[in-house]
Parts: structure tokens; C-alpha cells; sequence
């Protein structure tokens, strides 16, 4: 145990952290035509790492091959000791996959059990960890079911409970709540947290919900096709996405399109539309608008400066709504507002948006 | 078309090479196809008698043949006998334990099989000679094993897994790259047995059965019993013991 | 660390041991025997005789076990009636019976069955087709002692595949006959393969039931494994081992040719 | 056919259907010791009904008996022709489970293809859909993998591709989108909810993403327990949710309490927290608040009717930021706001709310 | 609907047509028979003694072959080394061999090795433990003969396991041998009764390596197969069927008994 967190519920700041807890140096894993990496990162001590990046980028790989499940090359350190030569039982890592594998034979008690008593861990704060998931997870009712007679949330459940018993040094998670409900999950990642930062588990988890990710993530790496592309403290990373994924995780409108002038108004041309802009960059060159749906204004009737936008799904969301509208062939913004969605599907809209182009590299 | 003839002859797996070689000589001379069906004598009896099948049987020994004229499934006008069964001693080649005679079969140590009593009639005999030579209980301690056949107990002394036999002199020719030594009984003690061959009740062509039971038992069937170490003339025995052996011979 | 290395000799220490003895044991008897007995059995035509007629044998009882035990397997996997305990130890009768017994039982049902004149036999006889003692009755005596195992091992292969898999195939359209073809069948070939070697390697062993039934009649119903036995009967120790030689080499080829082939095509 | 739906991207409204295309009379499920229903519902002719509920609430087993795999009682009408009494595939139905169940033996393409090829459904229409769909879901590069070589996110893709191919009367999706990523979600719901109104497909779908709901839904069903507590119009329904579990669904804080008088001022007493109302509802009696996030307005500073609030979970959204705060123990309110975070979990707020307390049953 | 119907059929038919036959084979044979001789045979010290040594040497030989076919069985569905193929195809020769073969490669085996004199036998006397034509000669031929069903057997049911659960528990923290024992076996456990079944059966069965390794000592060595060859041997054919009845009563009585004892404790 390298730092005492015992009590605070704080963050744990990445930076104070002399010496990182899982140290993962040009790991790479080969399966089939896939390549995974080589990924060099790390996670400070008793800290949360969230994984994020498209279906397929391999996200799951990574958690696996840290685990000692998938053949891999590199190094891993953890604690400051290499492990990536030990089998994955001594690895002291733990992992919800994506898929449960829970033991078919077993009842849920039994699934959450075995592995504490085997390993003979059944001493008085494994009893209390026990039973603090069990109504965590509204586990109680489930306890005598085997798998097979469990629904799809309830199985998550119990593959979480199964692992988070163990206490383990790192806690692989992958896609831990995707099946729970939205009720529940507030409640128990807030829960979580809690445990994780009392007990010091460092944890790292795949998720493909901002919400989960926002509220756990004190650092985050975004995989794409193989590759870390960036990697970073939750609050910079975000302000800062380097991929068109992690633009789209957190909710930024992107609009790609070359800078124009027409007399003295600037625009970005994107297909036949012409944006007005503020920009100081030369004509012709490529340049792509971020912007949150914050940021833009929605008009009823056409105005100076506004952009005709045609409504292609509208979400009422009770007191405020969200509406993506089609700037041009294909090419999507996302809008807020509060109140029921004063239009409907098909229809035309004018927006302006408030920001400045950035140059394409 | 005609058929070609054909006789279904049921043999005890014993009669193998000679019975082989007489059916080939047979089909050669009359142009009749003979099939022969192998098996335990007592199983290929029970074969023909279930499937009221079969032209002519051929037991490895005479009970066989009682037991088949019993069950009426051979006809007894039509049996014939081909030649003589002796017992011996049998030991492997040059006699390593150097047993001479029948007590010596009660030395300590000695491994000892007989084929098995009830079932095979070469254990009968066995122990008809050793109760009448008083040596049963002393022999018996020796007994290893009871061989379920004949050749199973050829087979034990074969492979050195016993050191003698209570076997018939045939088996001495079994081996012709190693033949076994074969020590006989003295006169008084001798039990023999023959084997014969008759016509099955449930032959469609009785007058080609009996043809193919009287070539057996002429001197070209003889002989090919003769080649392969049968004895094809009775051992010369007293009066006395003649009680034990066969009750009706014809010849 | 140490457990795992512990527990995979312990594993790998079974499979050698198992492996090696069974080696042992084959190379002792080659050794007794000798190399030329052999080349001279597969030169002879009885031996010929006897290896085409139980590849034949075996191979048409195997696809009789088959067309009968996959679907009474999938049937029986699929049966939770009240005469599941019976069924199932119904099912145990040939596999306890020695093969000799249930040979015997055979010719008892063809001899005896419906009366003792006319047999079964005897009128199939009349119609052109006698069984005992003839080619047929070695199929049959196969088939009795294999359809057996078949039942129990396909049945086992069928039990181990998902049955969401299948449900939901029916919810997309497919009707019962082209989930069990398309969907239940390949999922279990690995299952069916390996039931498929087992069967015929035992077809291709079978003795008892065979010398019962169809008689150890050389040049007729003289399979491989009644030329081991009648060489052994005859005391001909080496004949026998060659021909068990025989019988392995044969087997085995005709095997790996089968795995080599259903390998490619999956 | 009832109704031409063909070119028009609008909402169909359920009002304007005579008679419901699917029409669900006491149905029943007992399995084990749970029961689902009686539930008695319809949904009409090429529209989206979203089956709502807690983990566990018998979604998955509704859908289930529905396309006949689980043995029920009750009536199960679809376009007017009885079908409980048919075996699954006769009910043209098609289900995409929560388990995806795809055929293990078989590549991605067969996967998809298999059916048509047996149902010899392929003629020109098919193979278009087919392209369609993998566009769509981007499947191309998956189409000669096997499940077991799929990450978690395409074997749901395949699954998805595997049913909607078939272009059935009534399609069953269980939770379709739990493994797709953020990014490909809305375009795929997009597209989806065209090609549903294109073909006149109906469809029934689980869901526990609020925005999947409100994107898709023409109608919505709230199962709690086995019980249908609530169904409708989404829109409407979502304005008077009637259960707890819808509340949170849709993102509204409930504060239940006793409503209180202190001189001229009323109050809502939850715990020991004094929450100033207006109401007319008479002292003593247990009433609810309900309010969106956006109801709330957050002071730095104590003022006049200002309630504390501590910090528990702090989200950091980019543009915007999300709080969850306890009210008093236990009780946890969300709260929005725009910009970062100003405050770390822990800290004391103090929030003023806009909602009038409505009287509990 | 009609599809489903005939496909029905025929696999109810298929398995119906089986157990048909197989009940009307064995009605035929004990009607053949008639009940007297079967109790006659029950009553009879010899078949009492038989019984009690089937029983014993069977179950012996079954727990031997689990013992070895387990781990072993296990290791070869891990395995996926170069010499698959070559194991693979080892492990089908005590498949394809007939029984009686493989007593005699074991009768060669014990007798010539590692001399004719002394043999492995005769060593093995000498420490007390002589085995051919003894008991434990009798285990022997059995174990030789269903360790390789075991092998197959076993095999196929460890590698129907899903191994996702397996890794992931290793991930938790077991070791192999405790994944194997807490993980896989339980898992694997209708499998592997299912085998059990089906080798006691077989070793109940067991008659030609029997005879051929252990002889037909009367009292010694007679298993109940023996007592019904010796029957057949001796022309009586319903004593055969009798004591092949007395079998299969106390095999189904004793798989009976392991069903319900395994199905209470899964
Ligand atoms: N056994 C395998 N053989 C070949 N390719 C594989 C295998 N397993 C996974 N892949 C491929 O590797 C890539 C990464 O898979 P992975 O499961 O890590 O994705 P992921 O990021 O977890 O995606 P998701 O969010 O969909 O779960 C995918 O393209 C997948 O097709
Ligand atoms: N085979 C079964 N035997 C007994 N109970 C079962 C069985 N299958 C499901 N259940 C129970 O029925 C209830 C409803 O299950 P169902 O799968 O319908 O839930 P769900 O609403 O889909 O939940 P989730 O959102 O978690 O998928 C659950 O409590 C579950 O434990
Ligand atoms: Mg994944
Ligand atoms: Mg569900």
C-alpha cells in the first residue's frame, strides 16, 4: 500500500502520485488479423481508469491480456513488480468480462463464494463485503438461483459481486453496468467509488457510457483500432479529444469543411452549405468547427447569419429535448432545448452556432 | 443357372488345419463348395441346432458328438470317426523342468494347466488320469489355470506361462518352428478319446453330407488329419480301460 | 506456480503413462512377432478377404447406428417424460451385455422368432435373403453391439449444445426438421465425429457377437477379428498378432483419413 | 398491409390506428417462483413500442412468451390473427435475445444469411437489405469471422443484422443497443427507425437507455415485477409517470415528505431537512416533489430559502456538469448546471427548487 | 406444423423403433428361455459367485479407468501440439482392437517381458502379486479394454465446457487443479456419469481379454460373461440366456442405484 486513502472521499489527483500502481510498457497482443497496441500508459494507486473507444478497438483484448488471458509481449508492472510472466491467478487482478462467464453449476451465492473460500479468504471483512454488495446490488432475492434462471441485468450483477468480494489489487471491469438498470446505476457507482477509494482497489474499466465514465474516470484512455490514441486525466482529455470517438463520446458537434470568403463574411463550406465563421485562417483551407449542442441557437425563421438544418430524430425528454438535425448529405449536428421538441421529423430549422473553426492537421 | 453345391460344414475351431485342407481336396475332387464355420464345439452345436442350420458337424472330440446325438441334431447312422486323440504330457522343447512323469507334475513350485474340467473333455480326461493315478490332490495345488479350450492351453505352454501340460499329442505338432515334447502316460493310466464327424439332421442334401463324412473318414481325409500329427489308428489299450472310452464307434 | 506445474504433470503425466504403456505393450508384441509374419498376412488373399469385408461391414453398420441413433439420440436429449428411467436403462442392455450374449440373443430371435419353422430366418431365406451365418448377420451382430454406444455418446453431444442457440433459430423461422439439420447437427459435429470413430473402431473389433450370429466361416463371414481368432485357435501366435497388426494399421488409416477429410470440411 | 406508411418519415401516431397491429390479452408467464402479468396491451400497425422496467421485472421473459418460447396462457393477437396456440416460427416474429445466441458455427456472413437462404427468401429485396445493414452496422470487415473470434459490440451488430434481414411482421429486440458504441448508436437508431417505417415493421423493443427510448418510441410499456404498470404514448406517459422506477427513468428528482408549517411559511420535511414550498395541501400530509434538474437553481452562498445539499458525485460533461447531491441521508437529488464543476464531492451546496409538492396516493 | 410433426415422428419413431426391438429381441429370448431356468441360475452358488466377482472387478477397473482417463482426458482436450494426430490415433488402437486380441497382446506382454524368464508374471509372483490367471488379471483386461471409450469419452465432455468460465476463474485467483476440481469437474459431472455408465457397463460386459488374460478358472476367475460362454459351450443355450438375464438385472439394478444416488446429489 503506497498511499493511505482510507477515509477521503476526494479524487485521488493522478499527479501527486509519485510512482504509478499498474505500469503497462509496449504491451502488445496479435490475434488473427488484429493488433492490439504496442500501448505504454499507466494508473496511479487506488485510482479509476476507464477505457473508452469504438466496438472492436479493443478494449476487451487489453483487459485480458492484463490479465494473463490472452498471449501477449511488453511489460506490466504492478505495485512496482512485473507480472506479465505469472499465470493469472497471481496476478492479483480480478475481471468482470464483458460476457459474465459466470460458473453454471453454481447458485449466485455459491458464485460469489467459491473463489473467497478456496482461497480461504473467509475471515470477518470479506463477511461484510459480502453482505454490503449483496444489498448494493439488491442481490438478496437472487442468492439461491443458478444462472441459467437469472435475467441479464441480474447476471451482471452477481459477476460484479463475484470479483468486488475479492478486494482484489486491480479490478478489471469490462462493460460492468451496459446491463443494469439506469435506476441503479447511479447509486451503485457512487457506491463503488466509495469502496474503491476506502479499500485502495485500483480499478480499470471499458465502458461506452459518458455518464459512467464521467462520473468514475479519473483517467481515461481512448483505444482506436488497436492503438492508444490519447491518454490522460478525465477533465483534460475531454476538453481536448484528439479523435473524432472521443469527440463524439462527450457529446461535440464536429463540422469538417473548407474556409471560404464571400466580400467581407468568412464561412466554412461544408458540401453545399456555407457557415458563417470568425476565423483568421487563409481561404481554402480545411478546418472543422467543435462545438457542444450548447452552443447552438436554434431560430424559427430564417435570420441573418442562421443555417437551414433538416430535423432527422427528435428525443422528447420530458423538460428538455434533443433534436439531430442534417447540415448536409450525411453530416449530423445534435441540438438542445428545453421543453417539448417544437418540431417534427422532416422539418426545417435555423440555427447559428457559436465557435471558432480550428485547422485540420 | 444351377448352383454350384454347396455343404455347410460346422467344426470345433480345433479341426482347423486338417479339416482346411481336407474340405479344399474334397471341392477339388467333386466340384462342391465346402464352408466351413469354425467355433467351440459345443457353441457351433447349439449354432445349428438354434438355426436348424448346417450339413455335417465336426466336434473337436467324441462328447461332442454324444451330446449332439442327444440333442438330435446328428444323425447317428452317419457318424464316422476320423482319427484319435491321445494325451501326453506336454513340456517346451528339450524338457527344461525336466519332468519325466506324472509325479513329477507334484513338484513344488511347478506350474501346472489342464484344460478346464466339465467344459472341455481334455480336462475330464486329465482328471480321470490323475484320480486314477492317485496324484489328483497333490497335481492340483499345481494347477495354475484351466485352459477354456484347446488352444488356450496349447497357449499357456507356448508362452512359457506354465512349465506343463496335461495336453493331447497332437499339440506336440502345433509348433513346427518350436514343437513341444510330448511325455506319454504309461499304458494303465491311458484315457483316449477320437474325433468324429456325422451328417446333421437338418442337411437338405443328406446323400452329399454323408459323401463328405465318409471322405473324411476315408484315407485321403485321414491323411490330412495325419499330416497335422493327429494319431489315425486307436492306441492299443486293455480291456479294462476301454470302458472309459467312446461307447459306439463305427467304422 | 508450483500447484499448476503439479497439477499439468500430474495431467500430463496420466496422458504419457497411459499413452507410453499402451506403446509398450504394442511394441513388446511386434517384437515377439517379428516384422515378416506381417508383410506375409497383408500379401495373403484370406487376409485381403477378411480386411475388405470389415471395412465394408463396419463402415455399413456404422451409417445403420448412425441413420438410427441420431435422431432416437436427439429424441432421448430432448425427452423429460416419465419413462425417461426406463428408457435410459433400457439402454444399458447391450452395453452390459457381453457380445457373445447379445449374439445369442440375436439367434435366438432369427431362429426362434416367430416360430421354430418357419424362423424369421428361414422365411427372409426363402424371400433371398438369409441372415444367419451370411453377410447380413455380421451387420446385424455390428450394429446390436455399437447402436448402443452410439445412443449414449450422441445423446451426451446433443445435451451439451445451448439450447438458446436453437430457440432462437425457431423465433427467426426455422421449423424443427431445419434447426435440428442446420443449426443442432453442425453445432454437434465435433460431438458426432468423435461418435462416428468410436463406432466404427468398435464395429471394426467386434468379435463375439459376429462369431455368434454369422459363424467364424473363412472366405464368408471371416472378418479381421475372427481371423485373429481363428489364428489363435489354430495355436498360430504370430499369425494372430499379424493380423491384430493388420487390423490396427488398416484401422487407424481408414481414421485418420476420416479426421483429415471432416477437418477440412469444417 | 393496414395502412401506407411507405415514404412518410413521420411519427405514426397509435390514435389514428383503428385497430392495434399486435393486441396482448392476460398474458401470463410462471416461471419458478416469478410471474409475469396477466399483461394486457396493444401496439399498432408499424410502430415502436419500448418495453421499460427494472432489472428483472420479466422484460426479456414478456418478449419471450411473445414469440413463443417460453409456455404461457393468455391471447396474443398480431394483425388480427391469433398466434399462441403456433409454434415460433409460424408466428413471424423474430427475436434478437439479450444473449445474442448466435450460431457458434457459423461466420458472420451465414450468421446473417442462413435463414433467407432456408426460408428461400433470397431475392432482390434481400439482398439489398442485406448491403443495407451492413453498411449500416459496419459489418464488412466482421463477415467471415466466427462469434467466438467477435468482440462484444459486433456479435450484438450481427445479431441485430441477423434479424432485421428477415424484414419480420413483428421484430423483438432485446436491448439491441446495450453493446454499441455512443458514436454509431443514434445513426443506427436513425436508419433503423426509417427502415422500420419504410417496410411497416413493427417492433417491440427493451430498452435501459433513456435517449434509445426517446428516440424510437411511439409508445411505451412499464413493466415493475411482473406487472404492466403503466403503457401509452411516450409523450405522455413520460409527463405522468406513475412509478418511482419511470421517475428516475426520465431523469426527475423525487423528494418525498410531510408537508409542514413554520408561521407564514410551508414546508416539505424530508428527514430532518425543511424544504420551503408553496401548496395548499394541508399540514401532515405526505406529499412528493417532483422536479427536473433544470428546476433547480444552485447558490454558492446560503440565502433565504436555500436548502444545504452535500455533494456526492460530481460529473464533468465538458460544456456542462451533472451533481448529484443527498439531501438527507440517503435521499439524492441530480443537478445540472453549465461549465465545469464548480464544487468536489463532499463540498455543501445550497439549492433553491421550483416544484410544487403533489400529495401521495 | 406439419414439418415439425413428421420430423417429430420420425425421431420418436426412430427412438421407439430401437426400444421396441430391443424389448421385443429380449421378450423372444426370455420367453425362449422360460423363468425357471433364470431363477434356478439366481439360486446357484456358481452364478452367486460370479455375480459378486463381476461386480467387484468392474467397479475396480471403472474407478481405475476414471482415475487415469480424468486427468488424461483432460490433458488431451487441452492439447493441440504437433503430435495430436499421432496420440490421437494411438488412442483409437484399444477401440479397434477385439478384445480378445488385446487380452493376448497383454498375455505376450505379461509372460515375455522383460524375458520369458523370469516374465513380468513371474517377478510379479514372486513379490506376491501374480497376475495372470488371478484377479487382478481380470481388472487388468477390463481396464485395458474400456480405458479407451474412457479416454474418448471423457474427452469430449471436457471439451464441450465453455472456457470463458475456466479463464475467468483462474483470473479470480484459483490455480489450475483448483479450477480443474471446483470449475471444470462439477461442470463436466453429467458427462462424466454419463461415461461412468457406460464403462461399468462395459467392464460388466467384458469377456474376451477376460478370458484370454485371467482364464476361466471355475471359482476363481469365472465372471458372469464366462459362466455365459461356458454355458453356450455346453449346449445350453438357455442356461446361457439365463445367467445373460441374471446380468442384466443386477447391471440395471446397480446403474439404477448410481443414477438416483448422482441425480439426488447434483
Ligand atoms: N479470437 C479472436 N480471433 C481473431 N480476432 C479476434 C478474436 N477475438 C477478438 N478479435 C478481434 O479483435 C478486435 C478487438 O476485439 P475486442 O473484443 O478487444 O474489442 P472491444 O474493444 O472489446 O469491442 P466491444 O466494445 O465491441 O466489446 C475485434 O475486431 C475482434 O473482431
Ligand atoms: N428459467 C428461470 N427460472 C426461474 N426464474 C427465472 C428464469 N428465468 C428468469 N427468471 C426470473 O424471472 C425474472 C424476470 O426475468 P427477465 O429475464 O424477464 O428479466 P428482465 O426484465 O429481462 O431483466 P434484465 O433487464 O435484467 O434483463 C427474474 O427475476 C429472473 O430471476
Ligand atoms: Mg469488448
Ligand atoms: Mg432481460
Amino acid at each position: 500500500m503506497k498511499e493511505s486513502q482510507g477515509q477521503s472521499n476526494e479524487k485521488v489527483s493522478h499527479t501527486d502520485d509519485s510512482r504509478p500502481w499498474l505500469e503497462v510498457n509496449h504491451l502488445m497482443v496479435q490475434q488473427g488479423p488484429f493488433r492490439l497496441g504496442p500501448v505504454t500508459f499507466s494508473l496511479g494507486y487506488a485510482q479509476c481508469g476507464v477505457v473508452i473507444g469504438p466496438s472492436g478497438s479493443g478494449k476487451s483484448t487489453l483487459l485480458e491480456a492484463l490479465c494473463g488471458l490472452r498471449p501477449s509481449s511488453g511489460t506490466i508492472l504492478l505495485g512496482g513488480r512485473p507480472v506479465e510472466h505469472l499465470p493469472p491467478e497471481a496476478r492479483q487482478m480480478a475481471l468482470v468480462p464483458q460476457d459474465y462467464a459466470l460458473f453454471p453449476h453454481l447458485s449466485a451465492r455459491s458464485n460469489i463464494l467459491l473463489v473467497p473460500r478456496l482461497r480461504r479468504l473467509s475471515d470477518q471483512a470479506l463477511q461484510e463485503r459480502f453482505h454490503t454488495l449483496i444489498r448494493l446490488l439488491q442481490l438478496e432475492p437472487l442468492l439461491n438461483k443458478k444462472p441459467d434462471q437469472l435475467s441479464g441485468g441480474e447476471r451482471q450483477r452477481v459477476a460484479l459481486a463475484r470479483a468486488l468480494v475479492l478486494s482484489p489489487t486491480l479490478l478489471l471491469l469490462d462493460e460492468p453496468f451496459a446491463a443494469l438498470d439506469p435506476q441503479i446505476r447511479p447509486p451503485v457507482r457512487r457506491r463503488l467509488r466509495q469502496i474503491f477509494k476506502e479499500l485502495g482497489t485500483t480499478v480499470l474499466l471499458v465502458s461506452h457510457d459518458p455518464m459512467d465514465a464521467a462520473a468514475l474516470a479519473d483517467m481515461v484512455y481512448v483505444l482506436e483500432k488497436g492503438q492508444l490514441l490519447q491518454w490522460g486525466p478525465w477533465d483534460q482529455v475531454i476538453r481536448q479529444p484528439l479523435s473524432p470517438y472521443l469527440t463524439d463520446f462527450v457529446g461535440i458537434n464536429r463540422l469538417t469543411g473548407i474556409v471560404v470568403s464571400q466580400g467581407d463574411q468568412r464561412y466554412l463550406q461544408v458540401g453545399t452549405l456555407l457557415i458563417p465563421v470568425h476565423t483568421t485562417l487563409p481561404d481554402g483551407c480545411s478546418a472543422t468547427l467543435h462545438f457542444y449542442p450548447s452552443h447552438v441557437t436554434i431560430h424559427p425563421t430564417p435570420a441573418p447569419h442562421t443555417i437551414p438544418v433538416k430535423v432527422v430524430e427528435r428525443l422528447d425528454l420530458g423538460d428538455r429535448f434533443q433534436i439531430s438535425a442534417e447540415v448536409s448529405d450525411g453530416v449530423v449536428v445534435t441540438l438542445e432545448g428545453s421543453g417539448p421538441p417544437p418540431v417534427s421529423i422532416g422539418q426545417i430549422l435555423f440555427i447559428t452556432i457559436t465557435a471558432q473553426p480550428q485547422p485540420d492537421q | 443357372a444351377q448352383r454350384r453345391k454347396e455343404l455347410r460344414v460346422f467344426a470345433g475351431a480345433a479341426n482347423m488345419p486338417p479339416l482346411t485342407e481336407a474340405a479344399k481336396l474334397y471341392e477339388k475332387k467333386y466340384g462342391v463348395k465346402v464352408w466351413l464355420t469354425f467355433g467351440g464345439s459345443g457353441v457351433v452345436l447349439s449354432q445349428m441346432k438354434l438355426a436348424r442350420k448346417g450339413d455335417v458337424y465336426v466336434p473337436g472330440s467324441d462328447d461332442y458328438m454324444e451330446k449332439a446325438l442327444k440333442e438330435k441334431v446328428v444323425d447317428p447312422k452317419s457318424v464316422r470317426i476320423i482319427c484319435w486323440l491321445i494325451p501326453v504330457i506336454n513340456v517346451p522343447k528339450g524338457n527344461p523342468k525336466k519332468i519325466q512323469s506324472l509325479e513329477d507334475l507334484t513338484r513344488p513350485g511347478l506350474r501346472v494347466a489342464i484344460a478346464r474340467p466339465g467344459s472341455v473333455c481334455l480336462g475330464d480326461v486329465a482328471v480321470e488320469i490323475l484320480q486314477k493315478s492317485g496324484l489328483y490332490d497333490a497335481v492340483r495345488k499345481n494347477i495354475v489355470t484351466e485352459g477354456k479350450d484347446c488352444a488356450d492351453l496349447a497357449a499357456l505352454l507356448k508362452l512359457g506361462t506354465v512349465d506343463a501340460i496335461i495336453g493331447w499329442d497332437v499339440f506336440s505338432y502345433w509348433y513346427p518352428d518350436t514343437p513341444l515334447d510330448a511325455i506319454p502316460f504309461p499304458a494303465h493310466l491311458l484315457r483316449f478319446r477320437h474325433i468324429p464327424a456325422g451328417v446333421s439332421v437338418f442337411a437338405s442334401d443328406k446323400k452329399e453330407a454323408q459323401r463328405f463324412v465318409n471322405f473324411l473318414a476315408s484315407g485321403l481325409g485321414k491323411n490330412c488329419y495325419a499330416k497335422c500329427g493327429y494319431s489315425i489308428n486307436p492306441p492299443k489299450v486293455t480291456a479294462e480301460k476301454e470302458k472309459s472310452g467312446p461307447k459306439k464307434v463305427q467304422d | 506456480m508450483i500447484v499448476n506445474r503439479l497439477f499439468w504433470f500430474w495431467a500430463s503425466g496420466s496422458l504419457l503413462l497411459y499413452v507410453a504403456l499402451l506403446l509398450f505393450v504394442t511394441i513388446v508384441c511386434v517384437a515377439f512377432t517379428g516384422p515378416v509374419p506381417v508383410l506375409q498376412q497383408v500379401r495373403s488373399p484370406d487376409i485381403l478377404f477378411a480386411v475388405q469385408l470389415s471395412v465394408r461391414t463396419a463402415t455399413v453398420s456404422t451409417l445403420l447406428s448412425l441413420l438410427i441413433g441420431l435422431p432416437a439420440a436427439y429424441r432421448l436429449a430432448h425427452y423429460q417424460g416419465r419413462f425417461k428411467d426406463i428408457v435410459d436403462g433400457l439402454l444399458d442392455i447391450p452395453l452390459v451385455l457381453p457380445p457373445i450374449a447379445i449374439g445369442a440373443a440375436l439367434l435366438v430371435f432369427f431362429s426362434q422368432f416367430p416360430s421354430r419353422e418357419p424362423s424369421l430366418d428361414k422365411i427372409l431365406g426363402r424371400l433371398g435373403m438369409p441372415i444367419l451365418f451370411e453377410v447380413p448377420a455380421i451387420v446385424i451382430a455390428q450394429f446390436a453391439v455399437i447402436s448402443g454406444y452410439s445412443l449414449r455418446v450422441l445423446k451426451a453431444s446433443f445435451e451439451s449444445l445451448n439450447p438458446r442457440t436453437s430457440a432462437v433459430a425457431r423465433t427467426l423461422g426455422l421449423n424443427q426438421a431445419q434447426t435440428f439439420l442446420f443449426v443442432e447437427l453442425p453445432q454437434a459435429a465435433p460431438g458426432l465425429i468423435a461418435a462416428t470413430i468410436l463406432l466404427w473402431a468398435r464395429a471394426m473389433g467386434e468379435f463375439g457377437a459376429t462369431v455368434v450370429l454369422a459363424g467364424a466361416t473363412a472366405g464368408k463371414t471371416e472378418v479381421l477379428p475372427i481371423s485373429i481368432w481363428l489364428a489363435m485357435q489354430a495355436v498360430q501366435f504370430e499369425k494372430a498378432l499379424a493380423a491384430a497388426i493388420v487390423l490396427i494399421i488398416v484401422s487407424l488409416g481408414a481414421l485418420f483419413l476420416f479426421r483429415s477429410v471432416t477437418r477440412v470440411r469444417l
